[in-house]
């Protein structure tokens, strides 16, 4: 029931509050754009139709092109307004950007970023290479959380029962409870996500100290409860384990993205991949990396040998590897070439007794986090590679035991109060214990949450939350390392953050989480000086754990129970939108699915066999695929029943199904309303991340269209290997001949063999920007691609736009496959604009809108295109991206302080690409002119290489021989993508090197078909 | 002739013929017998008919060919000027000056040009558009765009004298004979 | 058969003819004019300011260096709008409660910033950066005219694209030593000379592609 | 039908008193018994006549339909942005530029009988070339439209034309683009020209032989006071001759510069160096193709069958024969340079043509374009009206085919198989098509009412009459 409020209601309604809180929240209230649409929009109260947005653009592109319209005549302007302070801050200074360290949350872990500020408006973060969880790094979520932190869709106020009302009034409607809670036991509850900040831990903590009759508990959708338990299984207490792969020459992956996803992965990520940069002069062995999971990961994509088997066989293979390390001779039940590769497996391991790692997903069972610990213990990794530290939470509990209990009495009514400390548990809880109904059993409900979501909608009180930009707080990385969060913008729609509304119930309504955390810090030793070091470092030196001393006991007895056959269910957080959390943010659901390459949906992921029993013919997947369309399933699963799209990924293992969790939102925001299937549904507490059982039958009825970036119908693998897109050899091969990606009719060398008519335009007194992308080390994870996003000010175009395929990505990852669909080879390669020297695109346009810069860039220049699209057609790389419609939102005003000042919005009807990131090459040739040098290599950092974690991207001066890229572009596996073209392209890649084990894939002469 | 002024008196002597040689002989014969300042109609082209009322070569060639030669030059330097002058930009690598891919446009602006000097440069020298002219004061002139063939000696000539002009065209078997007003 | 036409249709057709050619070249032409005169560029248009601030009295005057109130002029890109802290510097002390400057105590006292009406703009898809200019010795004088006789400030170039150029295919012709660029009153001696020696010895280069400007 | 318009047959005059020896009559492209009167009321009458016929006018406000769809397409097209159309990533291009080249080809046929058959002495052409010019004319107007709209940024296609702007900017002369709107502007404008100088005479016959004062001053004032003086003839034949002598080449490098906008790009499938013969070839063949589609009913309807006699037909038959098999040997040589090249790209754009999704495309275009002309083998299906006409609809099918082949077949799947795509025609892209197709007809109907359809001049001097003997000089 929503109800629309004019003004004069709402004075009303505000007129009869007192109290300075009622003055404080106008003022900041009328300061806010947010404001003014709080009146204009109809009241937030989430009847929201399930619209996609999409409808509000074809409106905006309307307009758009009216404006346009009007731009065409040349009109004096009236004159704009120019605002300067009052009193200017000090360093700062107009029109330039400053830094700032602070730290991302996610599921509870910090990874350290470094925030830049345009007059004090975060429009783009890096990574923080102080920080060890980063080194510089960011990843998709980081790169997102800008455009998340300006979201006109965010909650922004306090509500009662859905009608506006007054952080006071909360406070004042709690008292009660918290009387209550003085005495009598357990009546009042708050639940918390996962938790490591220090200081906040402490809040609660004392809070709870002050209300014995308060009780906390904890849940978080992504469930790390595998771990904690692993850990508590084999060493007795809950321990964190932490690695350190430049340590490791042999990793096994059992079931574990450590490369893609989970706290430290970009760490992880930079160290695994330090080990297998091959260059000429590589000599010492690189490392090797088996991957037995079921779905494909991006660890998998990139391992050397994979072993595709059903989740329940896991435990099944832990127990051969500690078998088999101790001589025993346990099999696990697989197929006989599985079950040989595990052999040789085993043998690498033994090998490399101290460098050899195993790691568990965290997706996988308990024991199978035991039996890893064991192997670690057993190989006598732990201490070099594999580092085991006391819990980096703040109260490590099993998390499903604690919402089971949470609930239990929910439902017996002995809960009096619940206080949801952010996370959304109505939506995202265990689907058996039913969540929602015990929720309403409870007298006094209320809702911490930056949406006004699914939970608050349930709730009596919604209090918005601040955004991790907007507020103090401190957070410990992987290892523990602490690093304090300092608010970049004072909070947009008047949030609070956690730290506020624990301060506010221990007492005293201003306890700012600024004051909160000093305070804390502060109580610890920390001096003004040393916490001015520790926000501009952005990370408190030495506050990792030492590492804790503890053996794995024995493997524990088996608990593996035979599976109830079927097709067995594998449940997965979805890659872009995590839990459900990112659903509103369009980048996210945009950013196409580091596998599958789809958007703006979660599917069925099935395998080839899989499928083919299923019914679903290659043909007709090719015939759908073609127009990106697909079938749907009916799964059967534990009673629930369900028709999703059925999508083939290769590699994926026979008989499993993956199922991603987190779309099918309903009170997401404008963007993420109802798209994709809710598939929670499916998540049992005693399986939380899957089971067997389930019954697949493909359905009758329409098929589905899939928002899918690449298309992926069986292309003909000739056509790749022909074409030398990809060229790659095992390590052996390579050492035998470090020219193979020279060989067969792909032979010339960028710069060999292009002799042209004409002559060759003169870049030898200028900068030669150029590129070499490692295809090696690149892992697909996408955390450039939505860099670009950010700094370029990209459009999201919605999901009927990509299906017809206009996405606007600037820089796209590549994935081709090869050999056997079942076990297939996956090659990730981005793609950003070539740079040719000789670029068709120019030639072709018939105003000069793109043209050569002196530095030999392709510049495109948007306010000259007239949108002839002639240099798209002509580009042999199809790099170039075209405003079919009016994609930039130019309406939403909370958006426009997002945007990067440096780049242009593009309008309608113009050519967009990859420009190098021109505006940073200028900035530093502009500095470097300033103080009279030549600008340095490493100084020009493009947005992708800044983010890119394994440091696949390289950048600089070609024309300095000593810069970097200039030593990469003499690498003997550096080529150009189609290079006969003669279109001398600017980024070139080095051949994808693998190093698979001599034993599974004896050594083949260097491929000179360079599938 | 001045046009659109005023005169007095006879503009000329006009005959009209049912068909095309007996137009064409009557027009070798006038020319033969001194006649200077005639002029045959007819409602299409007759071979041989200029010539025989003494009218020989037209200037026509020369425009058409010297508004194509511009033209072609014109184009040519614009393309130039505009790549390697006025704002030399490195295209895709291609040299400034381009040239061959100069010659499309230089080739159209030359077509272009002479065909506009072929069509004006004709009208010029006709003296068209001239809406009024005498000879339409004939009653039956609006035949000469159907079926019938006049011939007109005109006042101006030095040896005209209108009864002689009239005796003389009776003479050369036309359907009638008369005067041309002003 | 009659005639259809009066007499002065010969004439009258003529008339159109070539009064129709000339026209439409007229025509051309006064577009021309238009998209260069100030009616599009704002060249020499005043613009009221909240409080009427002469550069005249300030510059010419009391002979103020640009820098101290455009501070960020050798650093940044925008040569930055003062502050209202920085007027009341001086007028905390002097002309302390005269009229014409009620708006600027009453927004140091309030903390509400003064509204200024921007003079010189370019569209969102040019960026120009001031530290550089200046760095190469092009003075504000160069771009900005006369400011230091403007009563009220009006912009005193076109600002067109074809202006621009003028300089970026030509430095040398607009080039002064560094140390002159603050100088209102600077007059080249012999700037054929001089301009040349220091475009060499300040490095500057013809910047005409399109990136320089415009990405 | 319009009753107050008589029957050519009565025209006739009774007695043929003086009877010209057969050797003079050059051809038989008029039928025998017509004299300067007959021929010159016939066709005048046509455009003179009070009444209206009712087909006309039905046939006129239908083809004002497709004109209303068109102006709301462009409206909708105007208002929201090319995305409307089909045209994705990998295919930048789709009906936009088919139909352009669509046009653009069919309009050469009217240039091709107009100057290239006078220079070669074809009198045939004299009864077709009017109409066929005309055609040329709405053609290129309806082809105009398509480079004008393609663009992201309509409103800013002047910049496409050199004039000095306060950017300092000019066009870029190396794209082929620009190179089009040359060809396209001069070739509309000497197609114009050529047409107008062609009417001036009858445009002096009509303003005589109409009735009321406005008609005949409406056609006088574009009749120029024409007056068919012996000079006036003289020049205007002369400049006559220039124009054909000048649009031939024009013709031919129209269709050249189009086909350079794919032949100078590098995709495959576009990057091939027969492309110009093969589009000029191609553009006569679906130019000859409309000219049939069209006469063949105007013949029956305004009765013109002693005008545009069999022979027109069948000469019009055979010339798509021969272009027909021109166009096919074009198809072949594709085949040849493409396996024999060796070039993997090539290549494969071949093996994607035949059996790529857009196989049929690909089949159906060598049925209207290969097989069907081969029947004008046969006299008995080229003196066929019904046949000739099928054949016709063919073809005109067929060339549009060709261009979605040459198009979007060749950009869906190019170099890199990671952004290949595929391409479909929305409704906005049928709706600009039929819009064009309405416009095209609109103009006809409004030419086919108010101006002669054949030119009535030179049909009087294809007359026997119309024969001078030399003798006569040469007596005196």
């Amino acid at each position: 029931m929503s109800k629309t409020l004019n003004y004069t209601e709402f004075r009303s309604r505000i007129g009869d509050l007192r109290g300075k809180e009622y003055w404080r929240s106008l003022e900041e209230l009328s300061r806010s754009d947010a404001f003014d649409d709080f009146f204009q929009d109809e009241f937030p109260q989430q009847a929201i139709p399930l619209q996609k947005g999409v409808g509000r653009r074809d409106f905006m592109k309307l307009m758009g092109a009216s404006v346009a319209m009007a731009g065409l005549s040349a009109c004096s302007r009236p004159a704009d307004a120019i605002v300067p302070y009052v009193n200017q801050p000090e360093n700062f200074v107009p029109g330039k950007p400053i830094y700032f360290a602070s730290v991302m949350p996610l599921g509870g872990v910090g990874t350290g970023v470094l925030v830049e500020s345009h007059q004090f408006r975060p429009t783009k973060i890096e990574g923080n290479p102080e920080h060890p969880s980063s080194l510089g790094a960011s990843d998709a979520f980081m790169q997102a959380s800008v455009l998340g932190l300006y979201d006109p869709d965010r909650s922004q106020v306090v509500r009662k029962m859905g009608d506006t009302a007054t952080w006071g009034d909360f406070i004042g409607a709690v008292q009660p409870l918290l009387k209550e809670a003085e005495s009598n036991g357990a009546s009042l509850r708050i639940l918390t996500q996962t938790i490591t900040s220090p200081s906040l831990g402490a809040q609660i903590q004392s809070l709870l100290a002050l209300y014995p009759g308060m009780k906390w508990h904890q849940w978080e959708a992504v469930s790390r409860d595998n771990v904690r338990e692993g850990s508590r299984l084999a060493f007795g207490r809950y321990l964190d384990t932490v690695y350190d792969f430049t340590a490791a020459t042999v990793v096994v992956s059992l079931g574990s993205d450590f490369l893609g996803d989970g706290p430290g992965h970009l760490r992880y990520a930079r160290d695994f991949m330090s080990q297998r940069r091959v260059r000429r002069n590589t000599t010492q062995s690189v490392n090797r990396l088996y991957a037995v999971e079921s779905g494909m990961s991006s660890t998998g994509s990139v391992a050397d040998h994979r072993i595709a088997i059903r989740p329940s066989q896991m435990e099944g293979v832990a127990r051969a590897i500690l078998a088999g390390l101790g001589g025993g001779g346990a099999q696990p039940q697989l197929s006989a070439e599985a079950v040989a590769k595990v052999q040789s497996l085993i043998r690498d391991l033994q090998a490399h007794r101290g460098t050899a790692v195993v790691i568990a997903g965290d997706e996988q069972p308990a024991v199978v986090h035991a039996l890893a610990h064991a192997i670690n213990t057993q190989l006598g990794s732990i201490g070099t590679a594999v580092r085991l530290i006391e819990s980096i939470e703040v109260a490590p509990v099993n998390q499903l035991a604690s919402i089971q209990e949470l609930v239990r009495d929910m439902e017996s009514g002995a809960v009096r109060g619940l206080i949801v400390l952010g996370g959304n548990p109505v939506f995202d809880a265990p689907a058996d214990l039913n969540f929602t109904r015990a929720y309403e059993k409870v007298p006094f409900r209320a809702h911490l949450s930056p949406y006004y979501d699914e939970t608050s909608l349930r709730s009596h009180w919604h209090v918005p939350e601040t955004h991790w930009l907007e507020t103090w707080g401190d957070l410990r990385g992987h290892d523990g390392t602490v690093s304090i969060a300092q608010p970049l913008v004072a909070p947009l729609y008047n949030g609070r953050s956690a730290y506020e509304v624990v301060g506010a119930l221990i007492g005293g309504l201003d306890q700012a989480s600024y004051q909160a955390v000093r305070s804390y810090w502060f109580g610890r030793g920390a001096t003004e000086e040393s916490w001015r070091k520790w926000l501009h470092d952005g990370v408190i030196a030495g506050s990792a754990p030492q590492p804790a001393v503890a053996a794995a006991s024995a493997p524990p007895a088996s608990t593996a129970t035979t599976p109830a056959g079927g097709i067995e269910i594998e449940l997965r957080h979805d890659p872009t939108i995590w839990d459900g959390r990112f659903a509103n943010n369009g980048w996210l659901q945009e950013l196409p699915k580091p596998q599958t390459k789809i958007t703006w949906d979660n599917v069925l992921l099935v395998g080839p066999r899989t499928a083919d029993k299923l019914g679903f013919t290659a043909e007709e997947r090719d015939k759908l695929s073609n127009n990106l369309e697909t079938r749907f399933a009916e799964v059967e699963y534990r009673g629930v029943s369900m028709r999703l799209p059925i999508w083939i990924v290769p590699g994926h293992a026979e008989d499993v199904a993956t199922i991603h969790f987190g779309y099918g939102r309903e009170l997401a925001g404008k963007v993420g309303n109802g798209v994709g299937f809710n598939t929670y549904p499916m998540r049992f507490s005693d399986a939380l991340h899957g089971g067997s059982g389930a019954r697949i039958t493909m359905a009758a009825g329409p098929t589905y269209p899939v928002a899918c970036t690449q298309e992926h119908q069986s292309i003909d693998p000739k056509v790749v290997g022909e074409r030398g897109i990809i060229r790659s050899a095992s390590f052996e091969a390579f050492q035998k001949n470090p020219d193979f990606a020279h060989v067969g009719q792909l032979g010339s060398r960028p710069g060999e063999h292009d002799e042209s008519l004409y002559p060759d335009w003169d870049y030898s007194n200028n900068h030669a920007w150029a590129m070499v992308i490692d295809t090696s080390v690149c892992t697909g994870c996408n955390g450039c691609v939505i860099a670009c996003q950010a700094e370029n000010n990209i459009p999201i175009v919605g999901k009927e736009e990509v299906t017809r395929e206009r996405e606007m990505h600037w820089l796209r990852i590549d994935r081709y496959y090869r050999g056997d669909p079942d076990d297939p080879q996956v090659f990730h390669q981005p793609v950003p604009c070539m740079q040719c020297e000789n670029a068709p695109c120019e030639p072709v346009c018939p105003v000069a809108a793109t043209s050569h810069s002196d530095d030999g860039l392709n510049d495109m220049t948007y306010n000259r295109c007239v949108g002839t699209r002639y240099c798209s057609n002509n580009c042999p790389y199809k790099v170039r991206r075209f405003n079919f419609f009016h994609y930039a939102d130019y309406d939403t005003p909370a958006l426009k302080p997002m945007r990067n000042p440096d780049v242009t919005v593009r309008t309608r009807g113009v050519m967009e690409k990859c420009t190098y990131c021109v505006q940073r090459i200028n900035k530093a040739k502009i500095e470097a002119e300033r103080e009279g040098r030549r600008v340095r290599d490493g100084e020009v950092v493009t947005a992708c290489q800044q983010a890119c974690p394994t440091q696949a991207i390289v950048f600089g001066d070609m024309n300095d021989k000593t810069s970097h890229v200039a030593q990469l572009k003499a690498e003997p596996t550096n080529y150009a993508l189609l290079a006969e073209l003669q279109t001398r392209p600017r980024t070139t890649y080095l051949a994808n090197i693998r190093n698979p084990n001599p034993e599974i894939t004896p050594a083949v002469e260097p491929d000179t078909d360079h599938h | 002739m001045a046009i659109g002024k005023i005169r007095e008196g006879l503009y000329g002597v006009i005959a009209e013929f049912n068909d095309p040689q007996t137009l064409l002989t009557a027009a070798n014969q006038a020319r033969e017998s001194g006649y200077t300042s005639i002029d045959a109609f007819s409602p299409f082209p007759i071979h041989g008919l200029a010539e025989a009322i003494g009218f020989h070569k037209s200037r026509l060639s020369t425009i058409v060919l010297t508004m194509g030669v511009l033209g072609g030059l014109g184009g040519f330097f614009m393309c130039w000027y505009a790549s390697v002058i006025a704002y030399p930009l490195n295209i895709g690598g291609k040299p400034l000056n381009s040239w061959p891919a100069w010659i499309p446009i230089a080739f159209e602006c030359a077509i272009l040009l002479a065909a506009l000097g072929a069509v004006l440069g004709m009208l010029a020298l006709n003296g068209l558009p001239m809406p009024y002219h005498p000879v339409f004061n004939v009653r039956r002139f609006d035949s000469a765009s159907r079926d019938k063939f006049f011939l007109v000696i005109q006042a101006r000539d030095p040896k005209f004298r209108p009864e002689e002009a009239r005796r003389f065209l009776e003479t050369l078997g036309p359907r009638e004979v008369t005067d041309v007003p002003w | 058969m009659a005639q259809i036409f009066h007499r002065s249709a010969n004439t009258l057709s003529r008339v159109t003819i070539f009064g129709a050619i000339f026209i439409a070249g007229f025509v051309l032409w006064v577009i021309g004019g238009i998209v260069r005169s100030p009616y599009v560029t704002n060249q020499g248009v005043h613009r009221e300011q909240p409080v009427p601030f002469s550069h005249q009295h300030h510059v010419g005057g009391l002979g103020i260096d640009c820098r101290y109130c455009h501070t960020s002029v050798e650093t940044s890109s925008f040569a930055g709008i003062p502050p209202t802290s920085t007027c009341m510097n001086c007028h905390s002390q002097i002309w302390t409660n005269a009229e014409m400057l009620a708006p600027v105590r009453e927004s140091f006292q309030s903390g509400r910033p003064i509204v200024w009406s921007r003079v010189h703009r370019l569209p969102d898809y040019v960026h120009f950066n001031h530290s550089i200019h200046v760095t190469k010795g092009i003075g504000c004088a160069s771009c900005h005219g006369p400011i230091d006789r403007m009563n009220l400030v009006y912009q005193a170039s076109p600002l067109t694209m074809e202006w621009c150029l003028d300089c970026h295919r030509a430095p040398e012709k607009f080039i002064r030593p560094r140390e002159e660029v603050f100088n209102m009153n600077y007059v080249p001696k012999n700037q054929s000379v001089l301009g040349p020696e220091l475009v060499k010895l300040y490095g500057v280069k013809n910047k005409t592609h399109c990136s320089a400007c415009h990405y | 039908m319009a009753k107050d318009e008589k029957p050519v047959h009565e025209l006739r005059p009774e007695s043929q008193a003086e009877r010209i020896p057969e050797r003079f009559i050059p051809v038989p492209t008029i039928e025998p018994g017509h004299s300067f009167s007959t021929v010159t009321d016939h066709i005048s009458t046509i455009v003179l006549r009070k009444r209206t016929p009712i087909g006309w006018l039905l046939g006129f406000l239908f083809a004002l339909g497709g004109v209303g769809i068109l102006t709301i397409s462009m409206a909708v097209l105007i208002g929201k942005g090319v995305g409307i159309w089909g045209i994705n990533h990998p295919v930048g291009w789709g009906f936009d530029i088919i139909n352009f080249v669509w046009w653009i080809g069919i309009g050469h046929a009217g240039t091709l009988i107009s100057a290239i058959l006078l220079l070669l002495r074809q009198e045939w052409r004299t009864s077709i070339n009017r109409f066929a010019e005309a055609m040329t004319l709405f053609a290129v107007a309806a082809a105009g439209l398509y480079p004008a709209l393609h663009t992201g940024r309509p409103w800013y296609d002047f910049w496409l034309f050199p004039y000095p702007n306060t950017m300092g900017l000019w066009p870029q002369f190396r794209s082929p683009l620009m190179w089009d709107v040359f060809a396209v502007s001069t070739y509309a404008t000497v197609s114009a020209l050529f047409w107008y100088v062609g009417l001036i005479p009858d445009l002096a016959t009509l303003r005589d032989r109409a009735n009321k004062l406005w008609v005949k001053r409406a056609y006088g004032m574009f009749a120029l006071g024409w007056r068919g003086s012996a000079k006036h003839w003289y020049r205007y034949e002369h400049a006559y001759l220039l124009l054909a002598g000048l649009s031939t080449p024009l013709v031919l490098s129209v269709h050249t510069i189009v086909s350079f906008d794919f032949a100078v790009a590098q995709i495959p499938g576009w990057h091939a160096t027969f492309f110009p013969p093969y589009f000029v070839a191609g553009a006569v063949f679906a130019g000859f193709a409309m000219v049939l589609t069209l006469a063949i009913p105007a013949r029956k309807f305004f009765r013109l069958e002693d005008f545009i006699t069999m022979k027109h037909l069948e000469n019009m038959g055979k010339i798509l024969l021969a272009t027909g098999l021109i166009v096919v040997y074009a198809y072949a040589m594709e085949w040849f340079y493409g396996l024999y090249s060796g070039n993997i790209f090539e290549t494969y754009m071949l093996k994607n043509r035949a059996t790529g999704p857009y196989a049929s495309m690909y089949v159906a275009l060598w049925i209207c374009n290969g097989l069907a002309p081969q029947l004008m083998w046969f006299k008995r299906f080229r003196t066929s009206t019904f046949w000739l006409f099928v054949v016709a609809m063919f073809v005109n099918v067929g060339m549009w085919l060709e261009r979605f082949v040459i198009i979007p077949t060749s950009l869906h799947r190019d170099f890199l198989p990671s952004s290949w795509g595929m391409y479909h025609g929305t409704f906005w892209d049928w709706s600009f098509f039929v819009g064009s197709i309405g416009l095209f007809f609109a103009l006809l109907f409004l030419f086919l009412r108010f101006l002669p359809m054949i030119s009535i001049f030179e049909m009087r001097t294809m007359l026997p009459e119309a024969q001078t003997h030399p003798e006569h000089e040469e007596a005196h």
